[in-house]
C-alpha cells in the first residue's frame, strides 16, 4: 500500500501570482472567449501567434525544463499555474501537450537537444498516443517489439501505422511516437495528420499516420516505457489544474450571473435551491484545487505518489469540471444553452478533458491496484 | 351522437370514410375530408374535426388509417400547432377563430409556433416586455422572442405581449394569434450548443394585428397561457416505451455489442440507469393508466423532470463508455432542423443537446417548484412581485 | 434476454382503498409509534396480540393463499397494499416472513396443511435463512446434500447446525428449514432461537439452532430448491412495498412539518433548497410505487418477469426508502435525531430493509445477469 | 516579552518550567503552574494562561509537555470550554471575569457547557424564547435549553437570554455566565437515534443570576454568541488526519481483511469514497496550510460540511458491505457517554451517530447559505423577520 501522509506545500507563493496575472492579461488580451469562438466558426483549430507569445515570447514553455537544458527551472507547480489560466481561457494553445507531456517524456528519456528547442519556445511537440489513453493502460509489450496503446510499428528507424485522437499533434513541429518499444522523434511533417472533428473544437485532435517516415531514436526498452508512462502520468495529474481552471471558471461566471439577473421581483442568485447548488459547487472547487496543487507538486517533486496523485486528480479534478460546466449552462438558462454564450465552450473542454488520460472510473480502479484495494 | 362510441362503432366509422375515400389519393384532399369527417382528432366537437367520443379512443381511429395506408398529418413538424395551439383556440377562441385556424392545423397546410419566451423573461415568462398598443382596430406590436422552433416555416403563431404596464405583471398581459406573414416579424435563426439552429429569434417591429387575432378577453392572457403550458407538459409527459426505450437503449446495445468497451467499474453505473430508466418508465406507464381512468395528476411534470435529468446523465456517461470515439462530433457547421433527431445522431450531439432538456419547457428548477407548491402544498417563496405594477419591477 | 413490455395494471382498485383504510385505522389506534417505541424500551419485540388481530381476526395472513387451501385467494397484489400499511406503522409483526415469504414457499413446494394453518392466522411460519440472503445467491449445491446459504444439514429428517440472522422467527410457530437439498417444517419450539440486538427493533433477528430437531420434509430436489428462491424472489418483491411505506410517511410526515415550523419569520417548507429537495423525494416515491406495484403484480401473476421485477423493486425501493428517511431525519433539524421522534424508528427499519434479501448492488448484478449485460 | 518568540525560546521556556516542576507530582498543581508561567495556551495574553506568542507554536510546547510525560488538561472533556467559553471570555469578559474563570477551565477543574438552542429556536438561533429579567442586582432566567452536552458535569455554562422582547429578535439578547449549581437548574438527559443520552435538555426556573455573571453589554449578546460559534467552527475544522485516517480508513480495513465481503459492484463505491476522503484529507491540509500563514478564509464551514456528508455516506455504506453483520447492535440501552467514540463502537452505531454530523454545530443547510452569502457574495433570502419586535414575529 503507498501511503503518502507527509503534505507539500499547497498555497500559491508571490511568483505564482504574478504569474497568473501576467498570463491572464495576455489571454483577456489577444483570446478572449469571442475570438476563441470565431475561430472554431472559421475552421481554424490551434492559435499559432497565441502560442508563440506564451512560449516564446513570455518564455513559458520552459517552465519546467531544467536552466541546464535551457529552461526556466521553474518546475511543473509552476506551470500548473499556467495551465489553470489557459483552462479559464479555453485557450487553443498546445501547452499540455508540449509544455507537460512532450516535456515529461523527454525528460525522463534524458534527450536534451530537443528539449532545448522546446525551452526556447521555437518548436513544439506531441507525444503520439490517443489523447483517451490512460497512463495505467500504456504497458511496454513483454516482447519488447511494440507498445499496447498505439498502432505504430518501426522497422529499424522507419516507422509505418496510424495513432487516432491525438491531442496537440495538429500545431506540432515534432512528434514523439512510441513504436516497437522504442521511442522516436519524427518530424511532424513527414506523418499525415487528419483532423477530427473534435466535441471540444480548442483542442482538435487528428489522426496521425506515418508511411514509413523515418524516426530518430530518443530512448528504448524500459526507458523508453517509462518515459512514455511518466509523460502519461504528468499529462493526467497536471491536466488537473486546468481542469480546475475551467471549473473556477464557471463558478465564478454563474455566481455573477446570478446576482445581477432578476427573476420574480428578485436577483436569481438569492433563491436558496440555486445558492445551495452553488455552495456545492464552491466546495468542489475548494477540494478540487488541494487535489490538483497536490497531484503537480508530487509530479514537481518526483515523489513516490506520482500515480496515486495522479489518478486521484482525474478521479477527482476531471468529473468536478464537468458539474460545473453543466451548472454553468443550466443555471445561466436558455441563454447558456446558445452558441454566442461561451458556457458551451467551457461545456465541451470540461467533458473532453474528463475522457483525456481516461475516464474517471479507470482512475478510481487504478487506486484500486495503487493501494491494495482489489476488486475481488 | 345518440349512440355511445366505442372502439366497435369508430372501426365502423372509419370503415365507411375509407370506402368513400382512397387513401391513395390525393393528400391534402384526404386530409381534409378526414377532418370534416370528425375523424381527426375525436375528442374534439363535431365540426371541429371530432366526434365529442373519448380521446382514449383515439388510437382505435388512428390504427386503422395506418393500416389502411393513409396519409398522416406529419404531426411531428406541427408540434406546437397539435400539441398547444389547437386546445388553446379550442378552448378559448371564439367561434369564427377556431373555424378558420383548427381545420388547416390539424391537416398540416399551416404549422404553428410560439412566441412566448423573452431574453429578459426566461423562468419568469409573466415579466415579458413585448408591447402590444390598441390603435382602433389593430394592435401594434413591438418586441422580442426567442425559443421560437419552426418560426421560420410557420403559418401563424400564439403570441403574449404586454397591453397594460400599469398593473401587476400577470393581470396586463393578452393573447394573441400572430400572423407569421405581416410586415415588421423578422425571423433570425438562434444556434445553441449543438452547433445548430434549431430554434430562432423573432424580432417584432411595428407589426399590425386586427383585434379578431386576439384570443380571450384583454388582460387575460395568462391564464389563457396557463392553459397552453399545460397541454404542453401533458404532451411532453406522453406516450409508451418498451423496456430498454430511448437513451438506456442506446447504451445497452452498445455495452451488448460492443465488449471491448466494457470496463468493470462502468459496469455498475450501466446497471443503475438501467434501473432508474425502468423505474421511470413504469412510473410513466401508471401516469397514463392514470389518465385512462381519469385520475388526472401533477405527476406529467415529474416524468418530463426525470426525463430530463436521466437523459443529461446517461448521454455524458456515453461518452465515458466510448472514450475516445465519443470526443469526436460530426460537424460544427449551422444546420436548421425542424424536429430533433436524438437517436441517430454521435453521441457528442446527443450530450450537448440533451443538455435542453432542463431548460426546454419548464426548467428543471421550475418544475420542482411546481411539485413542491401545487403537489405537496409546502408553502410559496415570499414573493414582492405579485403586487407591485410591472413598470415598478427591479429588473 | 428478458424483456417485459406489456405493462399490468399499476393502480389501485376500491377493495385496495377499503383494504388500506380498515388496516390504518386498525393501526392508529393499536399500534401508534410510541407504542411501538415503548415496546423496544421494555425490551420486547414482536407483538403478538397485532399479529393476531391482523392474521386472524382481520383474516389477512390468508389473503395470497388460495382459497382451495383456506386463504382469501385475493393474491400478492393486495397483500402488498397490507404491506405498505404495516411499513408505514413500522409495525412488529411478521407479515412479510409469514404471509409472504413462508407462504410463497409453501405454495410452491405445493404443501397445504400448513398453508391452511397459516390462512386461518392460527399459526405463522418463517423461512429459516438470513434475512440478508440475496434470492441470486440462493442456490442449490449441485451435488443436492446442502443448500448455500444457510448451515443447517439433514441426517434423515434430524436437522443440525445453525442459521443466522433470521427474520420473523421469534413469532414463528414453524420454520421452514432448507438443508441437504431438501426443505423441512419443524416446530420452532424444537429450536433454539436467541434473539439479536437488532438495528431494527421493530423487526428483530434471531440465531436458530438446530439439534437434531425432527423435521417434516415438505419438498426435495429441484422442486425445494425452487420453493426456497421463488420465497426469495416474493419476498424481495413484496419488501418493496413496505419500504414504499415507510418512505411515504417519511415525505409526508416531514412535509406537514416543515408546513407549520417557523424559521427566519416563515414556515420552514417555503425555503426553496428545501423545497427542491423535497420535490425529488417525491419523484423517487412516485417512481417506488409504480415499481413496487409491478413487482407485486407480476408475483401475483407468476409472471417470466418475476426475478427482474423483484430485483429492480430491491435496487430502487431500498435505497429510496432510506434516502426518505435520511431526510425525514435531516428535515426534521435535532427533534428527528432524538428517540422520543418516531423518525429513527423509519431510519432504522429503512437501512435494515435496504440490506434485507440483499443489497441493491448485489441486486444491479442480478439485473445485469437476467437481461444480458455482463460485467465484461 | 521584548524578544520574539521562537519554538527555540518555548523549548527552553518549557524545559525551565520542568526542571522547577515535576511532571509526575501532583496533576492539578502541576496545571495550575503551567498556567501560570504562560505556557497552556501560548497565545494568550500574559496573565491570562499565555505569553502572547503566535499561536501556531502551540504545537512545539505541548510536544514537549508529552516528550516530558506530564499530564495533559484532559482537552476533549472540557471541549465547549476550551474552544468556545475561553475566547469568547477572552475577547469580551472583564478583567475580574477572566481572573475567575480562565484558570480553572484550562486546567479542567471546571467543565464547561453551553445553554444556546431551544427546542422552538433551531437553525434561527436569534429567535429564542429563554427570559432574563433584571431584579436589583440579579438576572432572573427562566426559559429551556436543548442539546446541552456535558451539562450533567459542568460547573459554568454560556447562556444566551431574551432581555427585551419588544426589539427585533437579534437585538434583544444578552449574554451570560450561568452557574450549573444555582437552584432552579435543572439537567435532564436528551437520548438520541442511538439510544444514548450524550446530550441533555436543560431547564432554567427562576434562576438568579448576579449582574457579574453578564459577559458584554445588555443587548449585545448575539454579538458574542457569533464570535463563539465562529470559533466552533474553527475547532470542528481542527487537525490533520494520514491518509486513510477516520472513516474511510475503517472500510480500507473492512475491505482488506475480509476478501469475503468483496462484492465487485461495491468496488468502484468504496474507490469513489477513497477519492472524496483524500480530497477531502489534502482540502483540509491546504486550509491549515492557509491558516499557518495568517490566510483565515471561510473554508472551514466547507471541512464541517463536506465531513458529515461523506462520514453519513461512508457510514451507510459500511452496512451495506457488512449485509448481515451490519444489521446487529450492541445495546438500546440507554447510556451517558462524555465523549463520542466513533471508531470503536459497532457499524450500526456509526451509521446512527453520524447523522448527526449534520445537524450539530450548524446544519449542512446553514452552512451552505453562510458560504453561498459570505463566501460568494449571492444575496440574501428577502426577509421579514429583522425589523420586526421578537414579540410580533410568527411562530
Amino acid at each position: 500500500m503507498t501511503t503518502s501522509n507527509a503534505i507539500p506545500d499547497l498555497l500559491y507563493d508571490e511568483v505564482d501570482d504574478d504569474l497568473r496575472a501576467s498570463v491572464r492579461d495576455m489571454l483577456a488580451t489577444r483570446a478572449p472567449w469571442d475570438k476563441v469562438l470565431a475561430r472554431i466558426d472559421a475552421g481554424e483549430s490551434y492559435d499559432a501567434s497565441l502560442w508563440r507569445v506564451i512560449a516564446a515570447d513570455m518564455g513559458l514553455a520552459g517552465l519546467a525544463i531544467p536552466e541546464s537544458a535551457g529552461g526556466a527551472g521553474a518546475g511543473f507547480r509552476r506551470a500548473a499555474v499556467v495551465l489553470e489560466e489557459l483552462g479559464r481561457a479555453v485557450a487553443p494553445v498546445p501547452y499540455l501537450g508540449s509544455a507537460v507531456v512532450a516535456t515529461q517524456a523527454l525528460l525522463r528519456a534524458g534527450e536534451t537537444d530537443l528539449l532545448a528547442e522546446l525551452a526556447s519556445g521555437e518548436r513544439s511537440a506531441a507525444l503520439a498516443v490517443p489523447f483517451a489513453l490512460a497512463p495505467q493502460a500504456f504497458t511496454a509489450d513483454p516482447a519488447g517489439s511494440a507498445f499496447a496503446g498505439n498502432g505504430v510499428a518501426a522497422e529499424g528507424d522507419s516507422l509505418s501505422g496510424t495513432v487516432k485522437g491525438v491531442a496537440d499533434a495538429l500545431i506540432a513541429d515534432v512528434l514523439l511516437v512510441p513504436a516497437s518499444g522504442r521511442l522516436f522523434a519524427v518530424e511532424a511533417a513527414d506523418a499525415t495528420r487528419t483532423p477530427l472533428v473534435s466535441l471540444d473544437a480548442t483542442r482538435q485532435l487528428a489522426d496521425v499516420t506515418f508511411a514509413g517516415a523515418v524516426g530518430r531514436e530518443i530512448a528504448s526498452g524500459e526507458r523508453a516505457a517509462a518515459a512514455v508512462r511518466g509523460a502519461l502520468v504528468a499529462g493526467a495529474a497536471l491536466l488537473a489544474s486546468e481542469q480546475l481552471g475551467i471549473a473556477e471558471w464557471c463558478l465564478s461566471t454563474t455566481v455573477d450571473y446570478l446576482r445581477t439577473r432578476y427573476q420574480f421581483g428578485r436577483p436569481v442568485g438569492s433563491f436558496q435551491a440555486l445558492k445551495h447548488r452553488l455552495a456545492d459547487l464552491w466546495m468542489g472547487v475548494t477540494e478540487a484545487r488541494a487535489v490538483a496543487r497536490y497531484a503537480a507538486a508530487v509530479i514537481a517533486d518526483d515523489g513516490d505518489d506520482a500515480e496515486v496523485a495522479a489518478a486521484l486528480a482525474q478521479a477527482y479534478c476531471g468529473p468536478l469540471a464537468v458539474t460545473a460546466a453543466e451548472e454553468c449552462v443550466q443555471l445561466h438558462g436558455g441563454i447558456g444553452f446558445t452558441w454566442e454564450h461561451p458556457a458551451h465552450l467551457y461545456l465541451k473542454r470540461a467533458k473532453s478533458a474528463s475522457v483525456a488520460f481516461g475516464v474517471a472510473a479507470r482512475h478510481r480502479a487504478a487506486i484500486g491496484s495503487l493501494v491494495n484495494l482489489p476488486s475481488s | 351522437m345518440a349512440e355511445p362510441v366505442t372502439a366497435e362503432s369508430l372501426r365502423k366509422l372509419v370503415a365507411g370514410f375509407l370506402a368513400d375515400h382512397d387513401p391513395r389519393g390525393d393528400r391534402l384532399e384526404f386530409l381534409r375530408a378526414r377532418y370534416d369527417a370528425g375523424l381527426a382528432w375525436i375528442h374534439y366537437p363535431v365540426g371541429h374535426g371530432g366526434l365529442g367520443a373519448p380521446r382514449a379512443l383515439q388510437p382505435v381511429v388512428d390504427a386503422e388509417f395506418v393500416a389502411a395506408g393513409a396519409p398522416d398529418n406529419n404531426a411531428r413538424r406541427n408540434g406546437i400547432g397539435l400539441g398547444m395551439a389547437a386546445p388553446t383556440i379550442l378552448r378559448h377562441g371564439t367561434d369564427a377563430q377556431k373555424r378558420r385556424f383548427l381545420r388547416p392545423l390539424w391537416t398540416g397546410e399551416e404549422v404553428w409556433c410560439q412566441l412566448f419566451s423573452e431574453p429578459g423573461a426566461g423562468s419568469d415568462l409573466a415579466t415579458l416586455r413585448t408591447r402590444a398598443v390598441r390603435d382602433g382596430d389593430d394592435w401594434v406590436i413591438d418586441g422580442q422572442k426567442v425559443w421560437t422552433s419552426l418560426a421560420h416555416i410557420a403559418r401563424w403563431a400564439i403570441l403574449i405581449a404586454r397591453t397594460d404596464p400599469t398593473v401587476p405583471k400577470h393581470q396586463g398581459i393578452t393573447y394573441f394569434v400572430c400572423d407569421m406573414t405581416a410586415p415588421g416579424v423578422e425571423v433570425r435563426p438562434l444556434r445553441q450548443a449543438t452547433g445548430e439552429a434549431e430554434f430562432n429569434e423573432v424580432f417584432l417591429t411595428g407589426v399590425r394585428l386586427s383585434d379578431d387575432l386576439r384570443l380571450d378577453a384583454v388582460g387575460n392572457g395568462w391564464r389563457v397561457a396557463m392553459s397552453t403550458l399545460m397541454n404542453e407538459r401533458v404532451a411532453i409527459g406522453g406516450g409508451a416505451v418498451p423496456r430498454e426505450g430511448g437513451m438506456i437503449g442506446v447504451l445497452t446495445q452498445e455495452w451488448r455489442e460492443r465488449p471491448e468497451l466494457r470496463v468493470p467499474a462502468l459496469h455498475d453505473e450501466l446497471l443503475k440507469y438501467w434501473v432508474r430508466a425502468e423505474a421511470a418508465r413504469l412510473s410513466a406507464a401508471r401516469i397514463r393508466q392514470q389518465l385512462a381512468v381519469g385520475e388526472v395528476g401533477p405527476e406529467g411534470s415529474a416524468v418530463k423532470l426525470s426525463f430530463a435529468t436521466l437523459n443529461q446523465q446517461m448521454t455524458g456517461f456515453e461518452l465515458e463508455l466510448l472514450a475516445g470515439e465519443g470526443l469526436l462530433h460530426d460537424t460544427w457547421e449551422m444546420k436548421r432542423p425542424e424536429a430533433v433527431d436524438f437517436t441517430d445522431r454521435t453521441p457528442s450531439y446527443r450530450y450537448l443537446r440533451a443538455k435542453g432538456n432542463s431548460i426546454e419547457g419548464g426548467t428543471s428548477e421550475i418544475l420542482r417548484n411546481i411539485i413542491a407548491e401545487r403537489v405537496l402544498g409546502l408553502p410559496a417563496e415570499p414573493r414582492s412581485d405579485k403586487d407591485i405594477p410591472w413598470k415598478d419591477l427591479p429588473k
